[in-house]
């Protein structure tokens, strides 16, 4: 058997609860013991719409958390934005019908052996992987500062409890109706400074991701980063999800961000290429 | 209940042990698919197609969901035939898969020397000639398009590959008169013909009002084209009855399999439905076994082109 | 909110109070439609492809549904030039409907002859030349399939109709090069074309293990086409700017009919979508205007090929 | 306005009832004033799948019953084997969920004015619209004898109460699990002499209706068969559902049945012609 994919299964997992948090819905599943397998970063992909629908491609979301359950057994949470027919398909699914999930799959956030101040960077249903990850950092007793923004109040999802493994959280929304007006770049250097941080994880927006990394660099600071490209399969075999991204060799190519990521350094990411290849990147026409 | 059903089929010169493989560009080299299923079980796996050199593939957005289909522009992204024959074909090979390789040129003389490198690898049970590739030499039109494009790229490939090695060349379906092609490719050597490649479609982004790819076109495939897809498998089986096909467009159950085995087909591919399930070839396999024992069939060859009996 | 937009459009000669009409077939000659809402609110209606003769089109079964679409095998059933003439387009001017008549041929004088009836009847404002029809004088190939035989419809049509009313030629998708075709007839003399006509496909009944259809193949239509109508469409107004072009193919709401224009449609037609919902073509005129506002323009015309304008 | 559709209107109908029934569901609609405009023989076309769905086409359904309810306004009631994959997913359609319906369409059973001793012929669901047409004759003074034909005990649709307006009913099964085993066809002879029959009405698969033609003709009998032919639109505009039928000036003419039928003379129709057009047809090839 491969590596790829290794620890991931497809299976039926039943909607347990399907509750409307903002502008999002949170969504537990029942997954069984697979949920022990995974690791925050780690996603889902889900076939929507049920047999006779004209939607033939899986969607992607981030697991927002996952545990044991003692009455439910393994259980699996998303937080889902009912944006196009398969996000709002999901949401509307009523609780206890069943669902076709493959998981855990893609790469996870890496956590560092030893303690660090980490600055976690959310943009809109973004902070989902955060709180997870906050969590594990949390165990190896990193400090653990969080940055949400959204364009509005309701699109900034952070639940109470999530704010338990932080030691900051700070707002901002577009439209100033939560926490500072403005973006969350415009934020993130003051706690850099005042914070010491070391690292910074983010999950977002592209456009977010990027300027987060530009930031980073400005800092020298590590930054990883969960990316989002459009994904027709989730498993490495469509590559339509692919970014530029340096290797370790130096050499830029065309990754699956589904296999080698969601979760890469920022700084490896050849951003914002305007629908062009670069002609740096291996094998380019 | 047991029942000694006969699965087994050929294309040409191979036999296989069943009729089910992967579609090319739509299982990669087999190895992310091997967590989801035995790769072995299949009758083969169709590797994404091959280009001399390493290819980065197009920008993205590369896709499009469409209904009831996709639209992908990949631009042919892989290693390269020479790390492809250092990584993919060995791993194939180790775990006991057929391969049957899928080759892409720009140049007729490209398609030559894949067919040479290719036909000498263990593990390899045939070659598939994806001439769905514009070629670069002739204005970037597209080899399958045209009879005489086609016919230079096939016989680059047969002079360069013995008889033991079929060689099925994948035929576009944007063609007035895709029996003059396939007809044409026959004449040039090919042992088969594969039906159908994906059709030139495009979607436009109604909130930036852009073409939706960054390549602006894109292939459209899935249960969407199916109905064209049996149709071509249909017309080309009546016109050349004796050319063995292997069909794909849009399978997504038994059901669709077994479309394209009454209307002429020797084996079938999984493309665009491994990935609503990763678990689809083998799924399909089973289910399309199960309706051809339901219907009375002994062996699988029994069932190929009956909806072309006949009537009584 | 009342919003000055002006939903104008024109196909050559003739001005339309807005782009919305019916697909050739799809609406019959209107009456039927005429109980769910005003036809007169449309641009136009377009007729079911008249013939000479009355036919009866083929034996049943003439449809099967398929993933996002349909395939039909109607066979043109018609009342004939005649009773058309008679029966129908009296009734379409009583209403104040302004009417696009298809004509089909079997010859190319057939084409003439049905040119030169329709051109003077009252209530017809152009007419639609559907050449997408087996042409009995030359083994039963598709006129709009072969430029030579495309061209000879086209120059009948044009030569008996004058410049006061616009001829659109309605093309065929299975074709090698559409844009080949369309610059053909345009050469020939339309004064648009209208993109597309149905697919070529086949379903096998899985249970009787034969094609579905009596006519064993069909023409496929609905919205798993659009993605390869709406290329079309870019293709042909990228290489023909000045050309009009009439946009169908699976165009079920106001978002698919925008894809259309933003590619280059200045009208778009409504087919399948009315046996779905009857409503339809109304429905999608007024979602249509309503994104056309959002985007912010004032008028119609200025979003006719926006896709292709210039990137930033 | 044309006369064609002259009463159909396309609604939103919520579905108050939906019960399994043997081998079909029960389903109730309420469908407001037009349900008074309901006549038997008349059908309904819904729309499948909902918004995602990738069945693009409209399904016909038999109206069983019509009628106007104090609590719930008009109300229609369909009686749908699940078969395929829209038929399924009306009969799984969940209670208070609404439909699109276009009703009420096609012509109806022609009534006489005087009292006849009338043999109404179903076979499988196709004794739905018998009921309401039972109850009409028996309005009129008529006799009403019928004969309920299936494959199965389970695929017998006759309430208890569709008995009332019935002098005799009689139940044939190809299993003989329900009655006399056999077909409809073969007890319908002795009917027509005990019972001496004037008009015979039928509704069922067009093999039994052919044989009740067949029957009819040899007794010299007036009969009214509803037919049914794949149809895309149900309205009259696709062309997808005719059938050759002998027009009034002795002429054979492809006909379509969603407007000109479902209910039709049975001796008018040329029955099974072998996936070909006959020759004598108007306008044949
Ligand atoms: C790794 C990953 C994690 C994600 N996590 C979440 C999450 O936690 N919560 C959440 O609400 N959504 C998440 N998404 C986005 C989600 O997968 C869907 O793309 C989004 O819900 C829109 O799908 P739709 O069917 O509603 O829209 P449609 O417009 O119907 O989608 C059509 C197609 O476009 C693709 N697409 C559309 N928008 C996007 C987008 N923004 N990003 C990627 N593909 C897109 C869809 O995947 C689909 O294939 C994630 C995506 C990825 C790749
Ligand atoms: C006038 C009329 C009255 C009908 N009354 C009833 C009724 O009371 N109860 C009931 O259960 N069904 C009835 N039917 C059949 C019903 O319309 C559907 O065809 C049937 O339910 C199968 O549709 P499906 O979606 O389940 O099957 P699918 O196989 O998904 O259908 C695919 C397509 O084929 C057509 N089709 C398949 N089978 C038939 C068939 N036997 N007849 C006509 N078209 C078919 C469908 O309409 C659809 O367009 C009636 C049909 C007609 C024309
Ligand atoms: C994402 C994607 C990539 C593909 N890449 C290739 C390819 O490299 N070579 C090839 O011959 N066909 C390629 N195809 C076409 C498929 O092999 C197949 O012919 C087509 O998709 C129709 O089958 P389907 O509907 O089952 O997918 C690709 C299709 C898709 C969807
Ligand atoms: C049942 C049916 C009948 C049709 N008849 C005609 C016809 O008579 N003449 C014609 O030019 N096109 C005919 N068409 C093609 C349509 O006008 C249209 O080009 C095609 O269906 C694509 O549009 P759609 O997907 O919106 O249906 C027919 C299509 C259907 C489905
Ligand atoms: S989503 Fe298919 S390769 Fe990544
Ligand atoms: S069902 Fe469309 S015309 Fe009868």
């Amino acid at each position: 058997m491969s590596s790829i994919n290794k620890r991931a299964k497809q299976i039926s997992a039943e909607i347990i609860s399907n509750k409307k948090v903002g502008a999002y819905h949170h969504i537990t599943l029942t997954v069984g013991e697979i949920a022990q397998l995974i690791k925050p970063g780690n996603f889902v992909a889900v076939a929507v719409g049920g047999e006779d629908s004209r939607m033939v491609l899986r969607r992607a979301f981030a697991i927002y958390k996952s545990s044991m359950d003692p009455l439910d057994g393994g259980i699996v949470e998303l937080v889902v934005a009912p944006h196009g027919s398969g996000s709002k398909w999901l949401c509307s699914a009523p609780i206890h019908s069943m669902i076709d999930v493959i998981l855990p799959l893609g790469k996870a956030f890496g956590i560092p052996v030893n303690p660090v101040n980490a600055l976690l960077v959310g943009g809109g249903y973004g902070s989902a992987p955060l709180f997870g990850l906050a969590e594990a950092l949390k165990a190896k007793q990193c400090n653990v500062d969080m940055v949400l923004g959204a364009s509005t109040a309701s699109k900034i999802y952070a639940p109470q409890e999530g704010k338990r493994s932080t030691n900051s959280m700070i707002f901002t929304t577009d439209d100033g109706s939560l926490g500072l007006e403005g973006m969350v770049s415009s934020v993130i250097p003051e706690i850099i400074e005042k914070n010491n941080i070391e690292i910074i994880y983010s999950c977002g927006p592209m456009a977010m991701l990027e300027a987060v990394t530009q930031i980073a660099a400005e800092y020298g600071l590590q930054h990883q980063c969960a990316v989002e490209e459009s994904m027709a399969c989730g498993i490495g075999v469509c590559m339509t999800c692919v970014l530029p991204v340096r290797g370790e060799d130096g050499i830029a190519r065309m990754v699956r961000t589904c296999i080698e990521g969601p979760v890469m350094e920022g700084s490896d990411i050849l951003w914002n290429t305007g629908r062009k290849v670069p002609s740096e990147v291996w094998g380019a026409l | 209940m047991t029942v000694a059903f006969d699965y087994s089929t050929s294309i040409g010169p191979t036999s296989l042990p069943n009729p089910i493989l992967t579609a090319s560009g739509c299982a990669s080299s087999g190895k992310e698919l091997a967590q989801f299923f035995p790769i072995t079980e299949l009758g083969a796996i169709v590797t994404k197609s091959i280009m001399l050199k390493p290819r980065s593939g197009r920008a993205t957005p590369r896709m499009a969901e469409t209904p009831s289909g996709m639209l992908n522009a990949i631009g042919l992204q892989g290693p390269g035939l020479e790390l492809f024959i250092e990584n993919d074909l060995p791993w194939l090979h180790q775990q006991g898969a057929r391969t049957i390789v899928s080759i892409a040129g720009e140049t007729v003389e490209d398609y030559a020397i894949l067919a040479r490198r290719i036909r000498t690898q263990p593990g390899v049970v045939g070659i598939e000639v994806n001439i769905s590739c514009p070629n670069v030499e002739n204005r970037g039109l597209v080899f399958s398009c045209h009879p005489d494009t086609a016919r230079a790229a096939m016989e680059a490939v047969r002079r360069n590959v013995g008889g033991d090695l079929p060689i099925i060349a994948k035929l576009s379906p944007d063609v007035t008169d895709i029996v003059q092609i396939a007809r044409t490719v026959a004449d040039a050597g090919a042992d088969g013909v594969a039906l159908i490649n994906t059709l030139l479609g495009m979607v436009i982004d109604t909130r930036t009002m852009r073409p939706r790819l960054a390549q602006k076109t894109g292939g459209l495939s899935g249960p969407a084209i199916r109905p064209v897809a049996v149709r071509a498998v249909y017309q080309v089986r009546e016109a050349l009855p004796h050319l063995p096909i292997v069909g794909m467009g849009g399978i997504s159950s038994g059901q669709d399999a077994l479309e394209f085995v009454l209307a002429g087909a020797q084996a079938v591919s999984i493309g665009t439905a491994t990935f609503g399930d990763p678990q689809a070839a083998i799924r399909i396999k089973s289910e399309l076994e199960q309706l051809l024992i339901e219907r009375g069939f002994s062996n699988f060859s029994d069932a190929v082109s009956y909806a072309h009996r006949a009537e009584q």
